[in-house]
């Protein structure tokens, strides 16, 4: 199987991505620079996370204008699976294919410590791993993770069962109390329309093996890149 | 010349930043403040001289990077 | 090759006045040594060169002689001090390559770019060596929690090191904070790197090859932090303040590219010499490269890319400006090291060549500007062996002339939710602690752990000094220091290789700040030496002061050590329910010096505890064997706070609850709050199942190491005595609380 | 009473927004940029009716809060 993870100037977890597909696939991922116009021919594509540009002028806004990014919608059209975390969320919203936008986390501090999210939906190739309705504790690390989106077009995500995650309390609960960054619903990650595209903002690939003190991010990744090998 | 951008929060958006700044000013006892945004002021200084094409440059700088539109929006003064 | 004629006064350089002199920094004798290097007046730029590398910063010159004093030599150690940073050997053909440094005034007058700018500058000692960074940590001291700046600093300083640690992709894993009100008017920001390189892919700065290019990369200079001294003269009047921000700007999107771009060159084979632009920037990396190589510089600073015009070759040579390098390529490879800066987007320009005059000269605009004998830059600068008084000794205090607390669950919550022992997780959580994916221990623990990527090993690291000791008697409280490092990384199981330092004090001028850093540096020595681990890298600060009032002395400690394998690590929390609680080493009941006292009782008194480094080293080494043999997993030094808050710790980490007998504690009674505040060293305690616990006894015995029972696991309570009976969750949201409610009170918002 | 608060750097001081702007612009193909600045910008809406007080508030709201004066300089526009 083959798979891309494209750097940007300023990506920072571009090898703990490669690491972690290479961890399940058993092959390293082709590492894709921004500056190309052209992306090889693969199964699956991530955006990692990081500060692209240093998160000057607005996260992920001058990588969203890199030219490699035609290539990358190209691909999404095409129906390639496209995982993007953190700020690989944020290059997504602002290059559009997924809606909303990441600002300022309300208690404006970085954040960094591992979070319980509730998985909201399984029907996607990233979440069919897991039970809908179960507590996964992964990693977060960002500044600019609150996510906010037009209602009506928060009306259509959950209409179409598209909120992957939110943050949630270890039992599950959903409240203000354990939304940590001001999100709206305590929105954690998201699907596009086709189900093929998910932003997120915690790290699943900093929990795929025992060092990192969970395994809870390792299934995301056999589950997507799994259906691709059984394909 | 010279151009001057503004970009701000479309009204409706919740600005965490000006919300958090608010906090802050009221607590130091500043008191009798409605409301406080943050936005974002871009200085640019070009070499165009005619200020027809500099002001249709500017405002294609602020479609395709400046402002993300599903949220902000954006004016431009020139000199 | 004689260089007589005086360079031209370019853009009318004013004659030099004595005010000049003095606003440079120098004092008559030296620039009397200035007039005979040169065998003639200097010119503005030629004084402002010689100023800053003959600054206390650059030469050294208080402190040199005793550093000396200091090992750093050891068959595992690759480089000692001299070079940007320290190298160790780790095996495998690899190299850990660290060093800690100062960043205290600038963090003062602005938190945020003080403390950001620190980190670059200490990542940027690193990578400079060919290391890819991989940990960083920061030792911290602030004023009293109360005193009305401090919040503001602490916030901003916190800010600062995230802000640019976190995006250039470096976790930072642990450090150190304290308060004090020596501090309220001189903070102290030390940060520190550690990197891990390929031994066979080091780089060093001693320049060589007469005729080869000298390269600069990077950032733009700009008018960045020329602080040396204030221009007078009328060139300079007209809107200085404006022309000259003091402060430098960070910018960490530039140094990550900067890091991936010097890597990518140096896994070829084109640099001769790499030398970062630090302190005193293009002048101190031109004369470091230059001196060591024994070579001479000639420089056309009209290549030096700049960010604003006008720049003076004063201006040039002395700008701090952030995020450049200096390099010396092998002759006809500029044109692929341009093509990789280039790549990412970095400037790069040849500025000069190597020559063979064993000078210093700069041109600009086709005119010779400044033209300096390099060694008497560097050799020639002065040495002070300046006058020092020992500090007195205190009396030691019998456990007995300090009372004991009316309520001895009080005193643990206020201890576990005060000032000194409450969380610092509010400070940790802005850090990205995972990032690099190889994190094995988080920040919380006795030392973090941070695994070799792509290998089964680890490097723990750890940062350490009680100043409260160093204050009350130097030589033990720098001893003691080390030895807690030591301890440290003992406790997780790693094996001591050496250690970085940064001696932050007060004015050298005076005898007794004078005498209390040749008694720390003696004292560290003496440790350093007992415990194996040699000082491979440091930096001084001197003058932290205000107003005549210096700092604590604070010499602190960073040290490193090594994990065979990683999943053979100790950590402190409680696991298992029913675990026995094993104390290692002797309990006297030392109060002097204590944070007890200090904090219950506001008394900054007695001797602090006597260091006995046979003892730490036996203890250290057989609690490390254990871990290493798979034996132990749970293990914490005892140190600031004794006993009651290493208990607490561990209790908390693991969310299980202690019950412990104070008597078991050692042979003659001791009054409990001796026994569990005290503060002797050279203590750990272990958890472990009971059915092991008279394995560990016996290996304990055998080895002559002073280990007994003191107490179970279990509940959700801290027990002692029947002295006290805590429920842990009281116990953790004093715990947690105390930073968090500090800190709202913080109105000054970074955005 | 509204008032237009912005902040900007002082110059002379590094500003790495404007620079990696400036780049991007520059990559985007928007040509003869001889500059580009980032600075904040901020609204801030007061019940005080008094144009004098107004202004003397918001001086201070500024020089203990919204600027940095080592590095940032302010200026306020009252309505
Ligand atoms: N400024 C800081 N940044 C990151 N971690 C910190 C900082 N200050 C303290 N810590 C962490 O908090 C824990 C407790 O620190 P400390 O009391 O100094 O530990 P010890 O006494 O065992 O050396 C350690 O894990 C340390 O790494
Ligand atoms: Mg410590």
């Amino acid at each position: 199987m083959k798979t891309a993870v494209i750097t940007f100037p300023g990506s920072n977890c571009d090898r703990d991505m490669r690491v972690a597909i290479a961890a399940v696939t058993g092959q390293p991922p082709q590492a894709v620079w921004h500056g190309e116009t052209s992306l090889p021919d693969v199964d699956f594509i991530a955006l990692p996370g990081g500060f692209s540009y240093g998160d000057y002028l607005r996260c992920g806004a001058i990588a969203a204008r890199s030219p490699i990014i035609p290539a990358l919608i190209a691909a999404a059209r095409r129906g390639v699976p496209i995982l993007g975390v953190c700020n690989g969320f944020q290059i997504l919203t602002e290059i559009g294919l997924l809606p909303g936008a990441l600002m300022r986390n309300a208690g404006l501090n970085f954040i960094c410590r591992d979070v319980h999210v509730r998985v909201e939906t399984s029907q996607s190739a990233f979440t069919q791993t897991y039970e809908k309705g179960s507590v996964i504790r992964l990693p977060v690390a960002h500044h600019d993770g609150n996510y906010i989106i037009a209602p009506d077009d928060l009306a259509l995500l959950e209409d179409r069962d598209r909120i992957a995650f939110r943050y949630a309390s270890a039992a599950g609960e959903i409240d203000a109390h354990h939304g940590i960054n001001g999100s709206v619903g305590n929105i954690a990650g998201i699907l596009n329309e086709d189900r093929t595209i998910l932003g997120m903002m915690p790290h699943p690939e900093r929990m795929i093996e025992p060092a990192h003190g969970g395994m809870d991010g390792r299934p995301l990744f056999e589950g997507v890149l799994g259906a691709l090998a059984n394909a | 010349m010279k151009a001057r951008i503004h970009i701000t929060l479309k009204s409706g958006v919740l600005d965490p930043q000006g919300k958090a700044v608010h906090h802050a000013l009221d607590h130091l006892g500043f008191q009798g403040l409605k409301d406080v945004r943050q936005g974002k002021y871009i200085e640019i200084d070009l070499n165009e001289t005619d200020r027809a094409k500099a002001m249709e440059q500017l405002d294609e700088m602020c479609k395709a990077l400046l402002a993300n539109l599903v949220i902000e929006r954006y004016s431009i003064d020139l000199d | 090759m004689t260089h007589s004629a005086p360079p031209s006064n370019h853009n009318d350089q004013p004659p030099i006045t004595p005010q000049m002199i003095k606003d440079h920094g120098l004092n008559k004798e030296e620039y009397e040594r200035v007039l005979k290097a040169l065998g003639r007046a200097p010119n503005l730029t030629e004084l402002g060169i010689y100023s800053v590398m003959w600054s206390e910063h650059c030469s050294y010159k208080s402190s040199r002689l005793h550093l000396k004093k200091l090992p750093t030599t050891a068959p595992w150690v690759i480089c000692g001090p001299g070079e940007n940073a320290g190298v160790v050997d780790i095996g495998d053909g690899q190299a850990a390559i660290f060093k800690m440094e100062s960043h205290n005034h600038p963090s003062f007058i602005e938190p945020y770019q003080g403390a950001a700018t620190g980190v670059g500058g200490i990542l940027r000692d690193v990578f400079t060596m060919g290391a890819r960074p991989v940990a960083n940590m920061n030792a911290l001291r602030f004023g009293a929690p109360d005193h009305p700046k401090t919040r503001h600093l602490l916030a901003g300083v916190v800010a600062g090191i995230g802000g640019y640690g976190n995006c250039v992709g470096v976790p930072t894993v642990g450090g150190e904070t304290n308060f004090h009100p020596s501090y309220n008017g001189n903070i102290l920001v030390n940060a520190m790197t550690v990197g891990v390189a390929e031994q066979d892919k080091i780089f060093y700065s001693a320049a060589a090859g007469v005729g080869n290019s000298v390269v600069y990369v990077g950032s733009k200079t700009g008018r960045d932090g020329i602080h040396g001294a204030t221009m007078a003269s009328a060139e300079f009047s007209e809107d200085t303040e404006e022309k000259r921000p003091t402060v430098q700007v960070g910018d960490p999107f530039t140094e990550k590219l900067l890091i991936e771009a010097c890597l990518e060159l140096m896994a070829t084979d084109a640099i001769i010499a790499i030398q970062d632009m630090g302190a005193a920037g293009l002048t101190s990396s031109s004369v470091e490269m230059a001196s060591k190589g024994g070579v001479g510089f000639r420089l056309d600073l009209s290549k030096v890319p700049c960010r604003e015009s006008g720049m003076t070759p004063y201006e040039m040579m002395l700008s701090e400006s952030q995020e450049r390098m200096l390099m010396v390529l092998k002759p006809g490879r500029e044109a692929e090291a341009e093509a990789i800066f280039h790549k990412w987007e970095l400037d790069f320009a040849i500025i000069g060549t190597i020559t063979d005059t064993g000078r210093l000269t700069l041109v600009f605009e086709g005119e010779t500007v400044a033209d300096i004998p390099v060694d008497s830059l560097t050799e020639d600068a002065p040495i002070y062996d300046r006058p020092h008084v020992e500090t007195a000794k205190r009396a030691s205090l019998a456990a007995d002339e300090c009372p004991p607390p009316a309520d001895y669950g009080q005193a643990l919550l206020a201890l576990m939710g005060g000032p000194h022992g409450a969380s610092r997780r509010w400070i940790w959580e802005q850090y990205d602690h995972m990032v690099m994916g190889d994190t094995v221990q988080r920040p919380g623990g006795d030392a973090a752990v941070v695994r070799v990527h792509g290998t089964n090993k680890a490097l723990a690291i750890t940062t350490d000094c009680t100043p409260r000791y160093v204050a009350a008697d130097p030589r033990m409280g720098a001893c003691q220091a080390v030895a807690e490092a030591f301890r440290n990384l003992s406790a997780v199981g790693a094996k001591p290789l050496a250690i970085t330092d940064c001696l932050n004090f007060g004015n050298p001028e005076r005898p007794q700040i004078m005498g209390q850093i040749v008694g720390a540096i003696e004292g560290m020595a003496k440790a350093c030496r007992a415990l194996d681990m040699p000082v491979v890298s440091g930096n001084v600060s001197l003058y932290n002061e205000t107003n005549g009032t210096g700092i604590l002395p604070t010499p602190a400690v960073g040290a490193i050590g090594l994990i065979n394998d990683a999943s053979h690590i100790a950590t402190l929390a409680l696991k298992r329910a029913d675990d026995q609680l094993i104390l290692i080493g002797e309990t006297k009941g030392h109060l002097g010096a204590s944070l007890y006292l200090w904090q219950f009782h506001g008394q900054e008194i007695g001797a602090p505890p006597p260091v006995d480094l046979g003892a730490e080293r036996r203890n250290g080494d057989f609690v490390r064997s254990l871990i290493e043999s798979g034996l132990i997993d749970t293990v914490h030094d005892l140190s600031d706070g004794g006993l009651a808050v290493a208990l607490c710790t561990m209790a908390l980490a693991g969310h299980i609850g202690v019950s412990v007998d104070l008597k078991a504690l050692s042979e003659a009674e001791l009054p409990p709050h001796a026994a569990l505040f005290g503060e002797d060293q050279g203590r750990m305690l272990l958890a472990v199942p009971p059915d092991l616990a008279p394995d560990i006894l016996a290996r304990a015995k055998k080895s002559g190491v002073p280990a007994r029972i003191i107490g179970q696991c279990g509940g959700d309570r801290i027990a002692l005595s029947g002295l006290c009976d805590l429920p842990l969750d009281d116990l953790r949201t004093a715990h947690e609380g105390w930073m968090p409610d500090l800190m709202a009170q913080n109105l000054t918002a970074e955005s």
